[in-house]
């Protein structure tokens, strides 16, 4: 057996490591928070040309053609730099999307765009606060026109075209809607992390085609939120990864009555348990890897499994790596409150981790029966 | 076993009424109160002098302090039943709380004759305002650890260091700080303590922006300010104990309000109005017992309270059931917040209320992390609990018998 | 404002110490608990003689004519000596439900009995796993015949007579019964603390008389199910102050690496949250007190909260009783054991903790509509 | 990325089975399992020593030995797959995992050739079953604090002390003992290591009683026991560097089955079977909650196996990942015990199953609390993490540099 990833696979994490450590440094980071800028352009930029939007896009549309696992790597870091780019809106969701119901002519466009950095997209499912379910959908798609109101969209104030699951009939489905069309109305809404702005999207009978069969909308959309899932636990896990490391840092260098603090035991015994968490996630992971990988039947249980252990994990330690800064760990100027903010709108992002909580036990108990 | 006030208590909140009544408007007390952790704005700091200035004239001014500096000689009863009753009224912030609370008192402990007439009367008077100089960047929980240096030159001494987490600093008169003067001494031998002009020059104030975006707290550099010695207070080398006097008299959370401005009610507001699965989330079971267990912590700090308040009102000192106060108030604020922000769903994460989400759960998810370190952070309350309270032994010090220039301490560079 | 206990209650609690000190040694509680015995008819005998069995008992019926303070100072104690006698059956609800809803016949013959010691009484309500509600009673009464099986009940092998909760007719009612009549059939259950046991009571047509009017059963039993839990709280509270203080002489006196075990700042961390844990409770557990003395509108509000968060405390503080303690703190030789077992009994007595979670917040949306 | 056999370990896997198949019956995967902590019972001794002998016998005994002393020099991975097949048989519960994991290696590392030759082919074979004495009531945690007298006696070491935890100490022919050679050394250097005939004069066992009622461990008394030099291992004052040895090959968790007997699927049963609130509890949101949360962790830590044995697989040596095991597991096993006990409300409490009551959940509870204990505490684990793991630094020591009798242990009189 060989439970871990390949070589090359390791080979391809150091690398998007080291384009990171020098392409999303936190002093770049903090740029497009505080100017609340969306994304980094610049960094898009630079994931695009090093192949990492069409990781998992054949390579037919121009992606590289890799799987998932591969693009699992890229996602760690992606969250352990917290790079401010539409990573997980376009490749996690709509590059998804499109790859599993699209038609010839939608993967040719969208695919392609993606794969080349030109298009960004995203997924809209939520209308309102509260759990994302089939009957809280009220956006309408009559065939050509899609109607209604989606809120918040991770990434919608500047993506390009927007996989949404609308009412169709009696039924649910999704479809695909360019942002810059006739009848989309964008507004921008403030939230936790500038880095993964949120907009609202309004629809006024905008031009929109359907993705996959009608009807099939939910179905498609949880398939497409469970795959993404796997690739933001991943994306959790390195941010966990990386909070707790450079925590860990700090308190070896940092002295109080003579000592480091890292030799306080009850600092020692909260960092172990920090370690613990992110151990139970990361095994979780690969579980959910592997199952990705292999479209195995035990891909819902270990894609829930993998979020709700790395959004605790990440939760936790961002909330002990401000307190193990002590009070400047509460200040604008030292980074942890980055780390703080990315980790709880990644936990709600694709949904809250009690709502992949209540996905888990679902399926546990069909398992039980 | 009773809340009521003592014929006495009575008498005295009645008078307090009556003064209060003829020179203030009862607040509405339905209507929000301004976070602890939000700086206050605009011009309350005229407000907040004009009002003491009033109460001090009406003599309602320092009640606990001795009538030679200003003060009323009250009962520290009468001092909460003031205060219980002003809070009930629209009046300013108080920016005195570290003045008249913990520096007037070092100084009728520690100061000359001179040092208590110049000083303590202005206090009480208000004109001028007090700040406390003891933090630094690299003498946090560890406030021993301080390094800013005071190096005498004739019958001055120069001031040399960054002081932080300085609260009012942009608008006091007078600054209470702590200084090295002996770096070859042991860590707590070597300290002195002066009161510092803060509009003397290289003194330079600057805010500290918190990771929620406010600003509460001061960074205040010092570039060779001089301070007279004749504003030195105690001993050179008496710091430490002239601080801990300040420390001591740090207010206890009596009769203060604890955590942000969410509460139960707005918990089981919020659950009625949001839904998990199609139903109303105060329906699903596990929410009901979270708001349930909220609800615990919540009465039981606030009898906390009331708890401290009878040991007032008996003429006993509070006991130390009132050290968790701040600790567990904390910490579930943090965890009301998550929890507020986990029932609004992908919407949670929305910081303004235009699209139907309510942000204050997620403001005070991001203002909790501050109040875990202030005056105290949750790790020090652990230990004041485990050491002083219970009577458990101290750490292995490490820090105790070299000289202070040989001791690691702050952040290695 | 006195917000505390009176100096008269105070050395009530005093004298209820020494007198347990002496009597309820750990050494007694163990042989009671090894010999299965149910009871210490010793200790029971001493109770009535101090006048505790009717503290709260008028004096025309022979009690002392106290207070519910009083009798929470002596629950205080109970739980502090892990007393294994049926006080909280008989006091706290056979005494309460008697004196609330009796006759005069009732009063006399059962208030009377309990006060001189020689009646033991307790409530049996619930007939199954699960939570208690009203539609999980089948214990039936037709005015005077009962029948129907109830369990757990606590004392139930050794009480001379319960409160039965029964339908009668479309509604429920309490009634009396004595245990040693015809048709009562009583069966020993095996449970985690033998010196608070529990018994299944099997009823064929057993001879009962109705307690208070016929269908206020349900409100009654919840009545008196909320004050008993004010004094249960006291109860949960003195047996973790108890274990409590037991963990801190022995960490106090246990070297480990040439240190006392409390000098290591992870337990003592650990043992500053247990403190706070039961400031909480008992700050709750006054204001419960006062509540009940006065019959506060606050009373079910202030009840619930008494008993959630002394459970909670009690619960916290066994576990780590035993963590604390090292490897002899999970022998059958080294006291941790008895406290572990009596905190989990009393925390499902008159109902589990999560129960009276539903109850406070019931009573939550109550006060907020 | 998968969980497949390489071709070798599928052929070794292949060619396990087919002599299991030969030698021994499939168990029923769905019977309940016995607990870890629970005692084995009857003739389990001769059981397990006659099945030890027909491995032996085939060449299945002892797989990573040397084949000099009577193993087979197989690889880890081959050891692991022998483990997991043959943990799908209906064979008698080990009683040489802490002599063939643990003090077989120590003999081979620091014995002599006579040791070797004497002691390692027995312990093979399985005639004599062994035990390792180190634990003292004085000392667990802090294993080096430990008392037992070793005093030479002309050829004769003379042994006076108490051990405890000693798991199998009644059915043991050796023990592996460490004792205090030199009272006036200092604590780490003054201790020696023996083997010990356990039917010697003077050794006194008794089994310990554990909270639950079951009995897995004894104290073992020592009285003026006799043991001749030659049964010392290593040199006088080395006992500390040959127990580090010892506990250094302490079997990680690979493989084993951590936890009580109740799994997810007992708690998805239990929760659809009672009521709450006239519901089944399983349509309560925050039951279904906590039985995801008890799932994450339950296939976190099956997972973290997987990545330990995936990396013997390839050759390597098991991560840090493997030391959160038993911590997780049995902080997890305690908090199921409690819900499933909460889940049953009054009928929690119930030990037998003759009301309807489901008593696993209360033995669980029971359970867990020794399972924290066992082979390191939660603390001690914590600590390894901490400082083994994360290499952050180790608690200050107090007892480093005097001389043993000096120092203060155990528990104070």
């Amino acid at each position: 057996m060989n439970f871990d990833f390949s070589e090359e696979q390791k080979l391809l994490q150091q690398t998007a490591k080291e384009f990171l450590e020098e392409n999303s440094s936190l002093v770049h980071v903090r740029e497009i928070f505080e100017a609340d800028a969306g994304y980094s352009k610049a960094l898009w930029k630079g994931a695009a040309e090093l192949g990492w939007l069409g990781v998992s896009i054949p390579e037919e549309y121009g992606g590289a053609g890799f799987g998932y696992l591969e693009a699992a790597m890229i996602a760690g870091e992606i969250g352990a730099y917290l790079a401010p780019i539409p990573f997980s809106s376009t490749v996690y969701l709509a590059a998804e999307a499109i790859k599993r119901a699209g038609d010839d002519a939608q993967k040719t466009k969208y695919l392609t765009g993606i794969a080349s950095g030109d298009l960004v997209g995203t997924m809209a499912t939520t209308e309102k606060v509260g759990s994302l379910t089939e009957k809280s959908i009220n956006a309408t798609f009559d065939g050509s026109k899609l109607s209604g109101t989606k809120l918040p969209v991770c990434d919608g104030d500047e993506a390009d075209f927007a996989i949404v699951l609308a009412k169709e009939g009696s039924g649910l489905s999704l479809v695909v809607v360019d942002l810059d069309a006739a009848g989309v109305e964008r507004k921008k809404l403030q939230s936790l992390d500038p880095t993964r702005a949120q907009a609202q999207l309004t629809f006024n009978d905008a031009s929109a085609t359907r993705l996959g069969a009608a009807g099939e909308g939910w179905d498609l959309a949880q398939d497409v939120l469970t795959r993404a899932a796997v690739l933001m636990a991943f994306e959790q896990l390195g941010c966990a990864d990386r909070a707790f490391q450079i925590t860990f840092d700090f308190m070896m260098n940092r002295y109080a009555f003579g000592r480091p603090i890292a030799s306080f035991q009850s600092l020692k015994h909260r960092m172990a348990d920090l370690y613990a968490d992110r151990e139970v996630a990361r095994s979780n992971c690969y579980w959910a890897a592997w199952a990705l990988e292999n479209d195995h039947e035990e891909l819902r249980e270990a894609a829930a499994s993998a979020k709700i252990s790395a959004s605790d994990a990440l939760d936790h330690t961002t909330v002990e790596m401000i307190q193990m800064h002590g009070g400047v760990g509460y200040t604008w100027e030292y980074d942890c409150h980055l780390f703080y903010r990315r980790g709880k709108v990644l936990a709600h992002t694709l949904g809250t981790t009690d709502e992949w909580r209540e996905k888990l036990v679902t399926k546990l108990i069909e398992d039980a029966a | 076993m009773d809340f009521n006030d003592s014929p006495e208590e009575a008498a005295y909140r009645a008078k307090v009424r009556e003064w209060l009544d003829a020179n203030a408007t009862l607040r509405d007390p339905d209507a929000p109160r301004a976070n602890m952790l939000d700086e206050a704005e605009g011009d309350y700091v005229q407000k907040a002098k004009d009002w003491q200035l009033t109460k001090h004239e009406a003599g309602w001014a320092c009640l606990r302090w001795p009538k030679e500096f200003g003060g009323q000689e009250a009962t520290a009863m009468e001092s909460v039943i003031f205060n219980q009753e002003e809070g009930r009224y629209e009046v300013p912030p108080s920016i005195y709380g570290i003045g008249h609370g913990m520096l007037g008192p070092t100084i009728m402990a520690h100061g000359t004759d001179d040092q208590k007439k110049r000083f303590l009367p202005n206090m009480v008077k208000g004109d001028e305002v007090w700040c406390q100089l003891f933090s630094e960047p690299d003498a946090g929980s560890d406030l021993a650890g301080l390094k800013t240096s005071a190096v005498k030159d004739g019958d001055d001494w120069i001031i040399n260091g960054q002081k932080i987490w300085t609260t009012g600093a942009q608008f006091c008169k007078w600054g209470m700080l702590v200084a090295r003067t002996d770096p070859n001494a042991v860590k707590h031998a070597g300290l002195t303590y002066f009161i510092v002009d803060m509009e003397a020059e290289g003194v330079d104030i600057r805010p500290i922006k918190q990771m929620s975006g406010a600003s509460g707290f001061n960074e205040v550099f010092f570039s060779d300010v001089r301070v007279p010695d004749a504003n030195r207070l105690d001993a050179v080398g008496n710091g430490w104990r002239v601080a801990i006097t300040t420390l001591m008299n740090e207010r206890s959370s009596i009769g203060g309000s604890l955590g942000g401005g969410v509460g139960i009610k707005d918990l089981v507001k919020l659950a009625q109005g949001v839904e998990i699965n199609d139903k109303p989330a105060i329906e699903d079971g596990g929410v009901r017992r979270k708001i349930a267990d909220f609800a615990v912590r919540r009465s039981g700090l606030k009898y906390t309270g009331q708890r401290s308040l009878s040991a007032l009102s008996q003429g006993a000192t509070p006991g130390p059931e009132a050290s968790i106060g701040k600790l567990v108030a904390a910490i579930m604020g943090l965890e009301m917040g998550e929890f507020g922000m986990e029932l609004q769903g992908a919407g949670g994460i929305l910081t303004s209320d235009e699209a139907g989400a309510d942000p204050a759960w997620q403001h005070t998810y991001m203002a909790m992390p501050g109040l875990r370190h202030a005056g105290g952070t949750d790790e020090i309350l652990r230990n004041i609990i485990a050491e002083r309270v219970l009577g458990m032994p101290g750490e292995p010090r490490m820090d105790k018998e070299k000289p202070f220039k040989d001791i690691p301490s702050g952040t290695a560079r």
